[in-house]
């Protein structure tokens, strides 16, 4: 069998195989493991979405809040049902077309990632030509300007109140569904040609524009995907939670993210997937270190507070170790399975 | 005065060095020849201090400095002007000099030995306050050694000095290596310029791919049949 | 608007301005030399209040030995930082340490939570820096006077150490590259840990004179304020300290005057800092002062 | 086997000063009544950070994983109202500390809460000050926080029905410390009184700068003021400052038995550590829960939900607790001032709505 | 062989705030030479190379590619012209392989939309498989294909500088540009590259201007020399004239024959 139709296959295999483990996960557990299941999906699309910018391209940026804070607000609004956004805007009543706009689930959350990938072609003008540290702060700085725009507009985003009771049609399926959409897009962008032109602009600006790329181009290419996928992202969160305002959307929001994708490897999709859900589920199992624990008769009072502790001591060593990130730049592939871990081969 | 026994140098999973054994005596020019990723600048590396994973012996006036810090070995007596020349960008010709002279405590003596370096290469003299970034490639090589010798050392090994000098430069350059030579100091020289270091060396050691496979006086070398097909064009 | 009040406003802003400027300087100096976004900085600035507190509060010391101690111990603390989070990532990418940063300045704000509560704490204020004086019908504090001049002294002392001094030397080579430096026979290692003493120190003090005028510590003090004048250092050109000080001393006038002349505004004061911010990048790539960085193709 | 009630409350990050008081509260009352309906009551306390996502975590989890039959929480109405989505899902009641934003239990079967709500609060702090004559008020918001901006808008609607003027309402964002700039323009519009329906470690801040530049207005707060750090932080500085809170203090001159038996029962548990209306509410709550599970004689979720809607004339060390059709605890306003250095319970406003 | 003028520099000046690298510098290069740029070190050679190919916008002066003004264009464009070049200081795409960073240079060629082999178009994959085996071919001619799979920052260093050629390559140029290829390299790989230097010359019909300072690789490869001094062209013209130029010889090449053999 050919090389590429075996991979092919494999894939199908593995999304049917996805899909089954959903169905199942679905029926058997409770609704605590699906809530962690949820989050690692909707983790999993924000690391990717920063890993394409900053992995792959190489552009620090740290504005990824602000895509999710536009995705989040633009498909919650969408969703929201009437009565709601009348019930909930009581400092200043929602702006017309919005109080009446409604829109089915998938249709909100790709309109907030349309929204989102928008927000990001028209910063990227001013922005992209910044590079390096001054990039990741001139992109902070938007992030906290929506905030703080959306702490104001009172009419439309019902300023801190924020949004409540967001319908939560945000379930394994769309999760996963977008999960797998946002894998397979970036994944396959990444090693066409076009990643190859993304990782070259990382690797050499200089010498990718004496190749003949268009360097802004691309920048904002992949910039603009990113923030589209962190803009679903954003939604799906949003009716997960059912429940949105400004303060979520804060730079720790973002560092969350950059702290999933460094510790899963920039440049690795692998990494990104895998350090989803290691990391979402890190902060949920070390929860136990706040429960009291019984070690032979004694017992020691939980600690509030020690999880972070904790967490933030396993993210030192995860970097102090293993600096490169789980994966490093290394990707995984049915080449790696089927013929052992060969270096070179044309996985590469 | 320098000898080195037995080392071996990884990078990671690569074996770089595979067990070289060199000897540079007191007031000698020493060169190490060799095609390109022959293991020529990872020995001088070595011996600096500026890599980790080595092994085997490296001994300067009977010590071992295997695995001493690069700031030690410095202040023991031996420099180094590094590949691609790694002058300071941002400081001052003087600056860079002056960071030179770091590790020395004789502050005193400092003043008179620039102004040696001065003599040495007048045109650093007019270009003093100059951006070590702004001068032109010649100048830089020229910063590099200057800055070496600011250390009074008493073993200078250096890495292509040659590299990208226009012919002027390069003749230049050999022979302020000779004047050097000349004051007393002792040389460890690497080449691409293989005809050159030869004719200036008292011995040489042809690398190949992390090990030595040939050794002898400049002159012998030169008349090597096997150097002279691979590395002096025939 | 009256003069006595754009006179109080002014002050007001030379106050703020002029704190920022003193945690700006601390982040500049570590970011100047490794090139490091020192997140850990506003946490060490958390703790040099904290140590104070524990000093005047619970040991019952005087108010200048405490913070002579806070300072000495908040310095030791950035060593300590540097010496386990970042000196292991030296030859790693930059992000990397970047990383760590955030994990430090985690673990520090948490621990600090569980040691000492979430709760605001109290701080003693000692008279003669916070006994108000009163110029007609303007109110300034000692500190208002105080805390630009110390700002102003350190930059002079500061820039004194950086380019006039040995080490200074040796850190401006440092911060272009560490392999060379080492091979001048400095002790990169040893002038590193300076640095991160002195930005410390910085860190310290500042925080000790932000909980004199805003006269409480709690575990999560340093995150705002550090934030501000994170961005107060890009602002000035991060990497130059007297940029730092121009970058606190101008975000400060800039929030104080949106406030005052556009009270209307009020809300979007934070977003006015931030647009400002964005267009002197635009301007000026590397902030107001900050040196260029060009690249020979 | 065991009755387990969840809480979530805030216990790290910017809330947890709130939530460290209602814990103490809750696990004192838990201590005082550690059975019901003759099994052991378990607590299983969780952290919910003071971040909405983790509050939604937590909740969860108390739900699927440790099985609780009721949930007490939280300090914070933002963090309520994404634990209130999860629990009403699920159909576990819960009772709210201190979440006193209405949209907390607003068409939720399942959430109650043992607080007073905002629309009330801000009409009375609007009362009391009208009534001591002040007839124009600024007001100093907290834009980013919705419990600031709530309560700002309650306080304004009412005092403006009551006839009062607004002269001026300016903004900041939490994390905030200087306050100069709004202060100094406030003061140059001269009210009668200002209003910061901020978080006491702010509004001592504010307080204090707003003495150093000269204020001579009335201040007035709610009760997110009500801590006893604050007189610490804001000093001098805040003699005179006024703010809505939950009826109980132990400085209250007069006390019902069931008060001065928390306040003994306090004294005894924390001595270097004043009693406050947070943890008392926080006693009130699980009290409220052990009342209903004793009602239902049961400790299914749906029996106690309907018992918890029924709670009438509930004596509690914040007063007596009736629920109204919305869920809330209907009970009078408390007003404290500081005097001398101290908080002092100056008396209860019903606000004529 | 046509003689047409391929690029021709009427005037080229670049100043950096006092310093002028280039003065009025003009040049006419004929299609199908091989020609050289010398100069001592800081002679404005490099920048000359960067104002042809758009890194810098020449402060006065004008750039004609086939005619056709290019000064000013940004550096991707000048590109999709047909110049095409190498860089003093290698810069490879270093984290990708060897074929990856062919392909890369040869997406300038690619008419398919960026997102076309992500959605899975026909034509894109195609396309991008037709690329696939022209770089392949391409690193044949250079005589890397055993390497197309190795990360290019593994190369030995003579093989970086023949992929560097290779990518420019790609490119499809009517004009390459090396800025020292001989260098580092000693002197017997420098013989290879004067070899290789005709071949690929006669192979892709293409016009060299070459930047070097081995006077054994210029004064074998080129046909005609111009020799820049402060900025300032001071000599050009045949080789033979050129060794023997006393302006040159002072300025450049010293007294005696260059040193090695
Ligand atoms: N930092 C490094 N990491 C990994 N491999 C390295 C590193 N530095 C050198 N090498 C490898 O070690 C081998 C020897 O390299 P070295 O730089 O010592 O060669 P060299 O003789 O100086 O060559 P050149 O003439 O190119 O300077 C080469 O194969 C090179 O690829
Ligand atoms: N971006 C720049 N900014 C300031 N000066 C520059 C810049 N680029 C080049 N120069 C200066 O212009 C002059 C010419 O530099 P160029 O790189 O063209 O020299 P070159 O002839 O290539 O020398 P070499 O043979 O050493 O490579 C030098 O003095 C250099 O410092
Ligand atoms: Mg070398
Ligand atoms: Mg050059």
């Amino acid at each position: 069998m050919k090389r590429t139709t075996r991979n092919a296959l494999c894939n199908l295999l593995l999304l049917a195989a996805g899909a089954a483990l959903l169905l199942w996960v679905d029926r058997t557990f409770d609704r605590y493991v699906v809530q962690v299941l949820n989050l690692i999906a909707i983790n999993t699309i924000l690391a990717l979405s920063l890993n394409l910018i900053y992995g792959f391209t190489g552009m620090f940026s740290l504005g990824h809040a602000g895509f999710m804070a536009v995705g989040a607000y633009v498909s919650s609004l969408l969703i929201l049902p009437q009565a709601q956004k009348q019930t909930i805007y009581i400092l200043k009543p929602l702006i017309w077309p919005l109080s009446v706009l409604q829109a089915p689930f998938f249709v909100a959350v790709l309109l907030g990632g349309l929204a989102a990938a928008l927000f990001a072609i028209l910063i990227s003008v001013p922005v992209l030509r910044l590079g390096g540290d001054y990039l990741g702060i001139a992109t902070l700085g938007f992030a906290e300007i929506i905030r703080v725009v959306a702490n104001n507009i009172v009419p439309i985003t019902n300023g801190a109140l924020g949004l409540k009771g967001i319908p939560s049609y945000a379930n394994l399926w769309w999760t996963y569904g977008w999960c797998a959409l946002a894998v397979i897009f970036i994944a396959r962008l990444v090693q066409s040609n076009t990643g190859n032109v993304l990782k070259a602009i990382r690797d050499d600006e200089v010498a990718a524009k004496a190749m003949g790329i268009d360097v802004f181009k691309y920048k904002v290419i992949s910039f603009t995907v990113g923030g589209f996928f962190a803009g679903i992202g954003g939604a799906l969160l949003a009716s997960l939670l059912t429940t949105i305002d400004p303060k979520m959307f804060t730079f720790m929001l973002t560092f969350n993210v950059l702290m999933i994708v460094v510790a899963g490897g920039l440049g690795s999709i692998t990494g990104s997937v895998l350090s989803g859900a290691v990391i979402t589920v890190l902060l949920e199992w070390l929860r136990f270190v706040e429960n009291p624990v019984t070690i032979g008769g004694f017992t020691i009072p939980g600690v509030p507070g020690m999880r972070m502790v904790v967490f933030s001591l396993a993210l030192l060593c995860i970097i102090l170790f293993r600096r490169e990130g789980i994966m490093g730049m290394r990707e995984w592939s049915w080449d790696m399975l089927f013929r052992g871990r060969t270096r070179g081969g044309e996985a590469r | 005065m320098l000898s080195v026994e037995e080392l071996h140098v990884h990078y990671g999973g690569i074996h770089a060095i595979k067990g070289i054994s060199i000897e540079v005596p007191q007031g000698k020019i020493v060169t190490l020849i060799g095609a390109n990723g022959a293991g020529k600048s990872s020995t001088l590396r070595a011996i600096a201090g500026l890599v980790r994973q080595k092994k085997g012996r490296i001994l300067y006036k009977e010590e071992d400095i295997l695995h001493r810090s690069p700031e030690h070995i410095v202040r023991a007596g031996i420099a180094m002007v590094p590949e691609g020349r790694r002058i300071f960008p941002q400081l001052s010709v003087e600056e860079n000099l002056k960071l030179g002279a770091y590790a020395r405590t004789d502050a005193a003596n400092i003043r008179s030995d620039m102004d040696w370096v001065f003599e040495l290469f007048p045109r650093l003299r007019e270009r003093a306050w100059q951006k070590g970034g702004t001068l032109s490639g010649g100048e830089q090589q020229m910063l590099a050694l200057g800055r070496a010798l600011m250390s009074r050392p008493e073993l200078i090994m250096m890495d292509e000095p040659s590299l990208g000098l226009a012919p002027l430069l390069v003749r230049e350059v050999f022979e302020i290596i000779a004047a050097i030579n000349g004051e007393g100091k002792t040389v460890l020289l690497v080449e691409q310029n293989a005809y050159a270091a030869l004719k200036i060396a008292q011995y040489a050691y042809v690398l190949e791919v992390g090990s030595v496979v040939l050794e002898g006086t400049g002159e012998q070398l030169i008349a090597d049949p096997r150097v002279r097909e691979a590395y002096l064009g025939g | 608007m009256s003069l006595a009040m754009f006179v109080q406003h002014f002050f007001n802003a030379l106050t703020l301005g002029s704190l920022y400027s003193l945690i700006a300087i601390g982040y500049t100096m570590v970011y100047g030399i490794l090139r490091l976004i020192n997140f850990a900085h506003g946490d060490i600035f958390m703790l040099g209040a904290y140590f104070v507190f524990f000093g005047t509060i619970a040991f019952k010391l005087p108010w200048l030995p405490a913070v002579l101690l806070a300072v000495a111990a908040s310095s030791f603390a950035g060593i300590l930082v540097d010496r386990i989070a970042y000196r292991p990532l030296r030859d790693a990418p930059r992000i990397s340490a970047l990383i760590s940063s955030i994990g430090v300045s985690f673990f520090i704000q948490n621990l600090a939570i569980v040691l000492f509560t979430g709760i605001p704490r109290p701080v003693q204020q000692p008279k003669i820096l916070t006994g108000i004086m009163q110029f007609g019908a303007v109110r300034i504090l000692p500190l208002t006077l105080v805390v630009p001049t110390i700002s102003f002294v350190l930059v002079l002392g500061l820039l004194w150490i950086v380019n006039k001094t040995k080490p200074g030397l040796a850190m401006r080579a440092i911060s272009k590259d560490i392999e060379t430096t080492r091979l001048m026979g400095v002790s990169v290692d040893k002038i590193i840990a300076l640095t991160f003493g002195l930005g410390s120190a910085l860190a310290a003090a500042s925080g000790i004179m932000w909980a004199l005028r805003y006269p409480q510590v709690h575990p999560l003090m340093g995150s705002f304020p550090g934030f501000k004048a994170f961005i107060a250092a890009v602002l000035g050109g991060i990497g130059s300290i007297q940029g730092a000080m121009v970058g606190g001393l101008l975000l400060g006038f800039i929030e104080i005057m949106i406030v005052a002349f556009l009270p209307a505004l009020s809300g979007y004061k934070d977003a006015f800092a931030f647009v400002l911010l964005i267009i002197i990048l635009l301007v000026k790539p590397t902030g107001l002062m900050g040196e260029k960085l060009e690249e020979k193709v | 086997d065991v009755i387990r009630i969840g809480v979530y409350l805030p216990l790290t990050g910017q809330m947890a000063f709130g939530g460290q008081l209602e814990l103490d509260g809750v696990k004192m009352a838990h201590e005082a009544v550690p059975e019901v309906l003759g099994k052991k009551v378990e607590l299983i306390v969780i952290d919910n950070k003071s971040d909405k996502v983790e509050a939604a975590n937590a909740m969860q989890r108390l739900i699927e994983k440790e099985k609780v039959h009721a949930v007490i929480g939280t300090y914070g109405s933002s963090l309520a109202m994404a634990g209130g989505e999860i629990s009403e899902k699920a159909g576990i009641p819960v009772m709210g500390t201190s979440c006193t934003n209405p949209l907390v239990t607003q068409g939720k079967k399942y959430y109650f809460r043992a607080c007073f709500i905002d629309p009330f609060q801000g009409a009375a702090a609007a009362q009391y000050v009208f009534d001591n004559g002040s007839k124009k008020a600024a007001m100093l918001l907290d834009v980013a926080s919705d419990y600031c901006v709530g309560l700002g808008k309650f306080f304004e609607d009412q005092f403006k029905k009551l006839g009062g003027e607004l002269v001026t309402t300016l903004n900041y964002q939490s994390g905030d410390q200087d306050f100069t700039a709004q202060l100094t323009e406030i003061i140059s519009k001269n009210p009668d009184v200002l209003f910061i329906p901020s978080y006491f470690a702010e509004g001592a801040i504010i307080i204090k700068q707003a003495k150093e530049l000269g204020a001579k207005f009335m201040i007035m707060g709610g009760d997110a003021m009500d801590n006893p750090e604050m007189v610490k932080i804001g000093g001098e500085a805040i003699e005179g400052f006024a703010f809505t809170t939950f009826p109980y203090d132990p400085s209250m001159p007069e006390m019902s038995e069931l008060q001065a038996q928390f306040t003994e029962a306090w004294k005894a548990k924390y001595p270097d550590k004043d009693s406050n209306a947070n943890s008392a509410l926080g006693y009130d709550s699980y009290m409220l829960v052990i009342d209903a599970m004793k009602r239902a004689g049961s400790a299914d979720p749906e029996a106690v939900t309907k018992a918890l809607a029924e709670t009438k004339d509930f004596p509690g060390v914040t007063g007596s607790t009736t629920m109204n059709a919305t869920h809330d605890a209907e009970k009078p306003v408390g007003i404290k001032k500081i005097e001398g250095g101290k908080q002092v319970f100056v008396g209860t406003v019903m606000p004529n709505l | 062989m046509s003689n047409g003028v391929v690029l021709e520099t009427k005037n080229l000046t670049m100043r950096f705030g006092g310093l002028t690298a280039v003065q009025k510098f003009s040049a006419c290069v004929e299609e199908g030479h091989i020609v050289g740029l010398i100069g001592p070190n800081g002679a404005g050679k490099t920048t000359c190379f960067n104002m042809i190919t758009g890194f810098y916008v020449p402060t006065e002066g004008q750039v004609l590619f086939q005619g056709a003004d290019i000064t000013g264009l940004p550096p991707h464009k000048v590109c999709a012209r047909g110049i095409a070049r190498t860089f003093q200081n290698i810069r490879l795409f270093k984290n990708e392989t060897v074929l990856q960073n062919v392909m890369i240079a040869g997406h300038v060629r690619q008419t398919s939309p960026w997102w076309g082999k992500a959605m899975g178009l026909p034509s894109a994959i195609r396309e991008e498989q037709n690329l696939r085996e022209y770089s392949l071919s391409l690193l044949d001619a250079v005589g890397l294909s055993q390497l197309a799979m190795e990360q290019a920052d593994s190369l030995p260093y003579g093989a970086q500088r023949r992929l560097e050629i290779a990518r420019a390559l790609a490119t499809n140029p009517r004009f390459l540009l090396l800025d020292e290829p001989a260098a580092g390299m000693n002197p017997q790989e420098s013989e290879a590259l004067m070899a290789f230097i005709r071949n690929i010359r006669d192979r892709f019909s293409l016009t060299i201007l070459l930047i070097e300072h081995d006077m054994k690789v210029v004064m074998g490869v080129c046909e005609h020399i111009w020799v820049l001094d402060y900025g300032v062209c001071i000599a050009e013209g045949e080789p033979t004239a050129i060794r023997s130029n006393p302006k040159v010889i002072e300025a450049y090449l010293g007294e005696e024959a260059p040193v090695h053999a």
